[in-house]
């Protein structure tokens, strides 16, 4: 009937459907592999092989804790950071932050190369200049500061404890002689090494053996968290068998499962807890009485001595576990029952949260430790006396020695005026704002972002506002480095070059691959600062690299240990040993066991504000650790949280996952609800690293020892919609 | 840089002088220009483009060599297995490289799945995805 | 739409359609630029579900449609003259369900080119999906429309013969067509056959769809039964209601002719109120022995269902099935006269089931998490919703020629052509076995090949593109009935009488 | 013929025996019948262990996963459109969940139980994943056609998909690992066990003429490597004298939901409180 030829039809399908099979399979291979990724170019090491895969030994660089890294770098990039086995720190191990510093490297917000400001401050209009201009424009305004006879008005906020930059930047600040050399930390951390120099004389702050403790008592929380000691203690939980641990905190992280009885603790009483140990220590005769006994004058105020009532006296009176129950909430049956852990389980320590504690609670921390006789004992708390980084004494000329006579900003009191350890951050912007006891000409921000991360809310923005020049050494476009005049980006730490020191060890950190920008190490930047000061400042840095400088420092410690530099070069780490001799004299004499008074407006304001820092938290933020931001625990990846109780989130009628607003006197925050079995009630525990999470947290300071006091805040919360 | 490779070979030298990592490790790398230095550190030639290798090594800096062979980023492919275990020869795969007298700029593999997994295959060794797929 | 609209009514019917191909096409090309994050769909265990909206209308569309073609050729095994228009309407009704059923499982791939040739080349027979792969394409798509064609060729051939767009397709199609005596024997041969082999074929597909949608690895035994039960029932009801809505759209557009038929609708409606019946008893039934699981997962699927999160959907499901059947049962004493009742009851089985095949797997998704995660939830996007209702209104859109080329109403047949009786010709009946077997063989390569007999146990087929020679082996298979038909005529011999009347069989 | 495209060794091989390439094979295999055979299927069957007693679900296993194998983060915009992919992860069990584990209440990581049996193998329609002969449950990413069926039917919920192309912060990949291909959007991924270490470990035991110790896998994957208490053992449950197979015989030793028959090699420790 029909004519048309099938053939002919299926010829032409055919035809097309080959058409059709070509173009896809041209297109593919034209198209880029989708399996590969295509990394941009980067600075390449001389004799470096293209190709060629190398491990290099460094330390990190996130925390304070001094973790030693293998960092596997190939082709010239670094493409995974894995523990150093050696380490006596971390055995081996990283933690979730350390495991995403390579997103600090590579991160799109840094800083390419040294700027000026041009536009108005905060509006992030920048010129890019070359580092000998920069350096030359910082002398040329230093030199401006010494010139008119005020170089105490030169401020520096100095976010590093140790390690040879601030070394460096201590040397530079006496000799160019400012008192106002402050540390970043504002909190227990600062109160800690407060209470450790009052009781005990000695420098620096506590850190803890963990490895070789029976048991340990956890007052606060981070070392189950992000503090530099939750290292040591997750690497202790790998011990066989492990320590039996308590946590005495107003919140217990959901994951802590691990944590055998958790106490929960009324905010802020945790010197009360910790006296009341003592006390059932003492009373149930549970002290280590050969400890105090070894160590003569251990305790000199234990017993009453010439009319005066001594410790026990006052102990036994004043802090039976039924009177402190009422105020810390932890009966007084579970307080005598850990007492009793602890002195049947040796060794045992207490650990206190660094940033929770206030200057009562860090020496009823050390005070308890001595009664268990854990203090510079293997398990037990430990005390650092010497530090690795000592450089000869500077003779300052008369500039210098006018300016460090002067009066700090912070209002400090201390020995020294420029005693770093008791500079009061907190008190910084209002002396800035007010001009009193002088005024604040020239601002140093190394390793230190306080807008971003103190308390205080806009008054840290207004103070930076207010002074006249401002560096930042940020190696990041952050929130404090928008008021800057001056950029002066210094390497991120898996570029550097340092030698970092922890209690329980040195260790050394090398640049893992060159320097990604146009960055320079600020200790580079303080010696050729120092010598386009010239005089004596250009003398008191007679190095050329900070690499020189740093050994100049080490010199004393490798002297008494020859083999440290092979040690550090071949193994990243050297361990620390306690010599025998270094037994602690405890004076609880100078410290008042006085509860800080906190503000309290309980009808407008229902709940107490607990600040924590998550596994994610980092300096600077967790915007740079994406990694770190979006750990499946986090229930909201990037978002703010808050934890409630079960039982104030039923009465509340809040659920799981609700949007709320945080109400405090400081300011209202909105952040998703997380109901949590382990919150004590009437708490909300606020997990740090949000931009906006600080500014509903107030700066209250402890009058005892000026430091902030973290659990202050009273809060409301309020259903969104 | 008209770098012939044939020239190279026609010295009596092995790939692996150059491209060391082939016998030991996954990927094979490229040379320094320390390693290049070695043998013209002196002229030893009439090559126009021999001096510079010397001015490379004179102002610090290295030869931007480009990878043109590239298998696809969901293959692995160990040298070592091949040329030290299998005892297979370079051009076995690279296959215009022994009579290139300048370098590539196109890549040289030509090879399928359906060759890998055949010579997999006839010599007996293992064939499962995960072999040679990452 | 049927072939008497006027070009404005044309316009109009196929305006919105296009509107909606547009949109689904637009929503399309979102996901493939910025990802399937657009979709509703998020990671199981992370609060979400996998398989979402378009496997739901996937397992609807393919379920009905094998049901509906399986109507169509039980009728045509069964039902003789009588149940001729269920056939008739069932064919194209079935092919355009598993061109929109393909289609959803294509849109919903994260790679559908990939896909087309990763299934081409290394589908694994192990996997369900090999099955409806490899069927749908070969059997459900291909075989429905060479079936649905040589079932036509008559009415196309009559067609053929008037002025229009599509007749050289016509006259195409119906090439060869005489009427006479011995083709019309050969047609009710080859059409007996073909039904015939067309049920296992289609059941195949079924089969490998309900274990999609029912077995997994927390499900014990007898809840499994249960839902694979319901599975098939609701798809029966799916598909005998789709049948009975096309047929009244069909008598109510195309003329009274071209619907159903009073037997033949009353036997379907028949059908449909027992299928209703069972699946209201069989889902309730699997829901009702889920709670009495010993496996958490299932008893929280139950309870999802009974009184939690879901008892909204899933007592709205059985209210569907409820009314169709009480409906239908109301009808079935007046023997199933009215029509538009009968259509309303089958709209409602077939929402019913839609709501029934949702829940089987979303729920599963949502609430039947083997480890302590947060329970999922799952609401399509705007985006997901387009690109379905795309599909939808392409498959119709589909429908529109196909219905043009061969018109639902059949031709009054004629009287058969006196014709020369043919000479018995071998070569005809060797050719049609040859070519089965080459088909057969053509399969069974394909099959051993792609599932690796007697190799080792490798993923992977031996040759490369194995699953096509399946696919291939079975279109082969099931063109024997036009090859059969086809085959040219000896006529050498003399005019004979021919028989009067167009029994077929 | 030299130079042609085809030019592949072992064809001139095959050619030299004068047979096709099928019987050239199995000319070859007999021929090297007598040689120790390096490529016979593996004789090692790789596991794993968690001790929940010494985790203190830190999340470092978490990160360092994702580290070595180039898992993106997902960045702010897109983590409120989807949750990120978490090869390994810890799972916090629900409040509201149900679910009945070996485990109880507490959190747990959880990475792919490379089960003997695997649910996922089964159902993958185009043999994308597949258990290798040393039990690793792997996945092709170029195979991968994004069905999700695998997703849907895993029991333990192991498998992720890329809902959205992988976007590195500031578009600089330069951190990911050479040794792991990258996924695009549309597949599925899920952990390999660090085959990529496995594999380079292997292959040095091999150039070295030396067995695999137990030592040099005993915490090979980036998760194991990088866990602070050492919670984590990786080794060849094929060994009996491995220290995973002295776990696995613990009384402490649990499979996950192991009433589901599937068979995990990756298995938990853990003491009933």
């Amino acid at each position: 009937m029909a004519k048309l030829g099938r053939r002919g039809f299926l010829g032409a399908a055919g035809a097309l459907a080959g058409a059709a099979a070509c173009r896809t399979s041209r297109d593919s291979k034209k198209a880029e592999d989708p399996y590969r990724a295509n990394k941009p170019p980067v600075p390449r090491e001389r004799g470096a092989r293209p190709g060629e895969e190398r491990w290099v030994l460094t330390t990190c660089g996130l925390c304070r804790a001094g973790c030693s890294l293998r960092v596997r770098v190939v082709d010239g990039r670094a493409v995974k950071i894995e523990g150093n086995p050696e380490s006596p720190v971390n055995r081996g191990g990283v933690c979730a932050r350390g495991q995403a510093g390579l997103q600090l490297l590579y991160h799109p917000d840094r800083v390419p190369a040294p700027r000026r400001r041009v536009g108005q401050r905060g509006e992030n209009r920048w010129q890019e200049i070359s580092w000998d201009e920069a350096i030359a424009g910082l002398a040329a305004e230093l030199s401006k500061v010494r010139a008119a006879g005020e170089p105490q008005s030169l401020v520096l906020l100095d976010g590093e404890y140790t390690g040879a930059t601030h070394a460096l930047w201590a040397r530079f600040m006496a000799a160019f002689g400012s008192p106002n050399h402050v540390g970043h930390g504002c909190g227990g951390r600062a109160q800690m090494a407060q209470a450790v120099r009052k009781l005990t004389g000695a420098e620096g702050i506590a850190s803890y053996d963990f490895e070789h403790s029976a048991c340990v008592f956890l007052v606060g929380t981070g070392a189950l968290e992000s503090s530099p000691h939750a290292m040591g203690l997750a690497c202790a939980m790998g011990r066989t068998p492990r320590p039996r641990v308590f946590c005495a905190s107003p919140r217990l992280p959901g994951m802590a499962t691990f944590v055998d009885e958790w106490l929960d603790l009324a905010p802020g009483t945790s010197t009360a807890l910790l006296l009341g140990l003592a006390h059932v220590l003492v009373r149930d005769n549970l002290a280590d009485e050969a400890a105090l006994q070894t160590a003569a004058g251990f305790l000199p105020a234990l017993d009453d001595s010439g009319g005066q009532p001594g410790l026990r006296a006052r102990l036994l009176a004043e802090f039976s576990p039924e009177s402190v129950a009422s105020l810390t909430g932890v009966s007084a049956e579970r307080l005598s029952h850990a007492a009793h852990e602890l002195a049947r389980l040796r060794p045992s320590v207490v650990a206190i949260d660094e940033e929770m504690a206030d200057l009562g609670a860090a020496g009823a921390a050390i005070l308890v430790n001595a009664l268990l006789g854990s203090l510079n004992a293997s398990g037990g708390m430990r005390l650092d006396r010497t530090r690795a980084f000592v450089y000869p004494p500077l003779q300052p000329d008369v500039a210098a020695s006018a300016g460090l006579a002067a009066p700090p900003l912070d209002g400090r009191e201390g020995r020294g005026a420029s005693d770093f350890t008791e500079a009061r951050l907190l008190a910084l912007p209002q002396a800035i704002l007010s001009a009193k006891p002088s005024a604040a000409k020239v601002l140093l921000a190394s390793y230190s972002n306080p807008v971003y991360s103190k308390p205080g809310g806009t008054t840290w923005r207004e103070a930076i506002a207010k002074v006249p020049f401002v560096v930042s050494f940020s190696p990041f476009d952050d929130e404090s480095t928008a008021f800057a005049d001056l950029l002066l980006p210094d390497h991120t730490f898996l570029e550097r070059w340092d030698v970092v020191e922890t209690g329980a060890a040195l260790a050394l950190r090398q640049p893992v691959v060159p320097p990604l920008r146009n960055t320079l190490s600020t200790g580079e930047v303080i010696l050729r600062m120092a010598r386009a000061l010239g005089g004596n400042i250009a003398r008191a840095f007679p190095w050329n690299t900070v690499r020189e400088a740093a050994l100049a420092g080490l010199s004393a410690t490798t002297k008494a240990r020859p083999s440290l530099l092979d040690d550090l070069q071949s193994r990243g780490t050297a361990e620390r040993t306690l010599d025998a001799k270094s037994a602690v004299v405890v004076d609880v004499r100078s410290i008042s066991w006085a509860p800080p008074s906190l503000p309290s407006d309980g009808v407008r304001f229902p709940f107490v504000l607990v600040p924590f820092r998550g596994p994610g938290y980092a300096e600077g933020g967790w915007r740079q650790l994406a990694w770190a931001a979006e750990l499946p625990a986090v229930c909201n990846p990037w978002g703010q949280r808050i934890e409630i109780s079960t039982d104030d989130a039923r009465r509340l009628g809040i659920e799981h996952g609700d949007d709320v607003l945080v109400e405090s006197s400081f300011g209202v925050l909105r952040a998703q609800v997380q109901v949590s079995l382990s919150v004590r009630s009437g708490v909300l525990g606020l997990p740090l690293g949000k931009e906006d999470a600080m500014a509903i947290v107030g700066s209250f300071v402890d009058e005892a020892s000026g430091h902030w006091l973290a659990s202050a805040t009273r809060a409301q919360l309020r259903k969104v919609g | 840089m008209a770098l012939s490779h044939q020239r190279h070979m026609q010295a009596d030298m092995k790939c692996l002088t150059c491209h060391p990592g082939a016998e030991d490790q996954a990927e094979a790398q490229f040379p320094t220009v320390a390693d290049c230095m070695d043998c013209h550190g002196k002229a030893r030639g009439d090559h126009p483009d021999e001096p510079k290798v010397r001015a490379y090594a004179q102002q610090g800096a290295e030869i931007p060599w480009v990878r043109v062979d590239r298998l696809p980023g969901h293959v692995y492919f160990p040298h070592a297995a091949h040329v030290t275990l299998a005892k297979m020869k370079c051009e076995d795969c690279h296959q215009g490289i022994l009579t290139a007298t300048l370098p590539l700029s196109l890549p040289d593999l030509h090879q399928t799945m359906e060759d890998c997994m055949r010579c997999h295959r006839e010599r007996n060794a293992s064939n499962q995805c995960k072999t040679c797929h990452r | 739409m049927t072939g008497r609209d006027s070009p404005l009514s044309l316009v109009a019917s196929i305006a919105p359609l296009v509107v909606l191909v547009a949109a689904g096409g637009y929503a399309y090309s979102q996901q493939l630029i910025q990802g399937d994050v657009v979709t509703g769909l998020r990671t199981i265990g992370a609060g979400g579900v996998v398989w979402g909206l378009s496997i739901v209308m996937d397992g609807f569309f393919l379920g009905a449609g094998v049901v509906v073609m399986l109507s169509a050729c039980l009728a045509r095994l069964f039902g003789g003259r009588r149940l001729e228009p269920v056939a008739r309407i069932a064919m194209p009704v079935a092919i355009t369900c598993f061109l929109g059923a393909g289609l959803c499982v294509l849109t919903d791939q994260g790679r559908p080119l990939a896909a087309l040739k990763s299934l081409s080349s290394f589908a694994r027979p192990q996997s369900p999906m090999f099955v409806t792969f490899t069927t749908v394409t070969a059997v459900c798509l291909f075989g429905s429309l060479v079936h649905c064609v040589l079932a036509r060729r008559p009415d196309l051939a009559e067609y053929a013969k008037r002025k229009s767009f599509w007749q050289p397709l016509q006259r195409w199609l119906a090439a060869r067509y005489s009427g006479t005596f011995a083709e019309r024997r050969r047609r009710a041969r080859s059409g007996f056959w073909m039904s015939f082999l067309m049920v296992p074929a289609l059941l195949a597909p079924l089969f490998a769809l309900t274990v999609m949608f029912t077995l997994r690895a927390a499900r014990p035994l007898p809840s499994a039964v249960l839902e694979m039960a319901s599975f098939l029932l609701a798809s029966g009801a799916a598909g005998v209601g789709l049948l009975l809505v096309a047929a009244g759209w069909v008598g109510k557009t195309a003329g009274q002719e071209a619907g159903l038929g009073r037997v033949a609708r009353a036997r379907l409606a028949a059908a449909l109120l027992l299928l209703v019946s069972l699946a209201l008893a069989s889902s309730i039934a699997a829901v009702i022995v889920g709670l009495a699981d010993g496996e958490p997962a299932v008893v929280d699927v139950a309870r999802a269902m009974l009184s939690g999160g879901e008892a909204l959907l899933f007592w709205g499901e059985s209210a569907c099935f409820f009314g169709a059947g009480f409906a239908l049962l109301w009808e079935a004493r007046r023997g199933f006269r009215r029509t538009r009742r009968i259509v309303a009851a089958a709209v409602l089985s077939q929402a019913g089931a839609l709501v029934h095949h949702y829940l089987q797997l979303v729920v599963w998704q949502t609430h039947g998490l083997s480890l302590p995660y947060a329970r999922g939830t799952y609401a399509p996007t705007v985006l997901e919703m387009l690109v379905g209702a795309g599909i939808i209104a392409l498959s119709l859109l589909a429908l529109l020629p196909a219905v043009r080329l061969i018109p639902f109403a059949p031709v009054v047949p004629e009287a058969t052509a006196p014709a020369p009786v043919p000479l018995p010709d071998w070569r005809r009946g060797f050719l049609t076995v040859l070519w089965a077997m080459g088909g057969v063989a053509l399969a069974a390569v394909g099959l051993v090949l792609s599932a690796r007999v007697g190799t080792e146990p490798f993923q992977e087929p031996v040759r490369a593109g194995s699953p096509l020679l399946f696919v291939l082996g079975l279109c082969l298979l099931v063109t024997t009935g036009a090859v059969y038909e086809l085959w040219p005529e000896r006529r050498l011999a003399p005019l004979a009488p021919t028989e009067q009347g167009g029994s077929d069989e | 013929m030299s130079r042609s495209r085809n030019a592949f060794p072992t064809r001139r091989q095959a050619l030299a025996m004068g047979a096709a390439s099928t019987v050239g094979a199995f000319a070859a295999k007999v021929a090297k019948a007598g040689e120790t055979d390096p490529s016979q299927p593996s004789r090692h069957r790789w596991g794993m262990a968690i001790d929940l007693d010494r985790c203190t679900r830190c999340q470092a296993c978490v990160v360092a996963c994702a580290a070595e194998n180039n898992v993106p983060p997902l960045g702010a915009e897109t983590a409120v459109l989807t949750r990120p992919i978490h090869w390994m992860e810890i799972l916090v069990p629900d409040a509201e969940s149900s679910a009945m584990t070996e485990l109880g209440r507490q959190p747990f990581p959880i990475p792919c139980m490379h089960c003997d049996r695997p649910e996922c193998v089964k159902v993958c329609p185009v043999g994308a994943t597949q258990r290798a002969d040393d039990g690793i449950v792997s996945q092709i990413w170029d195979r991968c056609i994004g069905c999700r069926y695998c997703m849907l039917a895993c029991p333990y919920s192991r498998r992720y998909y890329n809902w959205t192309a992988p976007a590195w912060p500031g578009g600089d990949p330069s951190s990911a690992n050479p040794d792991v291909a990258l996924r695009p959007a549309g597949v599925v991924e899920k952990c390999t066990l660090c085959q990529h270490r496995i594999r380079a470990v292997v292959e040095h035991a091999r150039l070295d003429g030396e067995p695999v110790t137990d030592e040099a896998v005993l915490r090979l994957p980036a998760c194991a490597s990088a866990c602070p208490p050492q919670a984590i053992t990786f080794g060849d449950l094929a060994d009996p004298h491995s220290e995973l197979s002295r776990l696995v015989r613990d009384p402490r030793a649990v499979h996950l939901l192991d009433r589901l028959g599937t068979a995990p090699k990756v298995f938990y420790l853990r003491t009933k409180r």
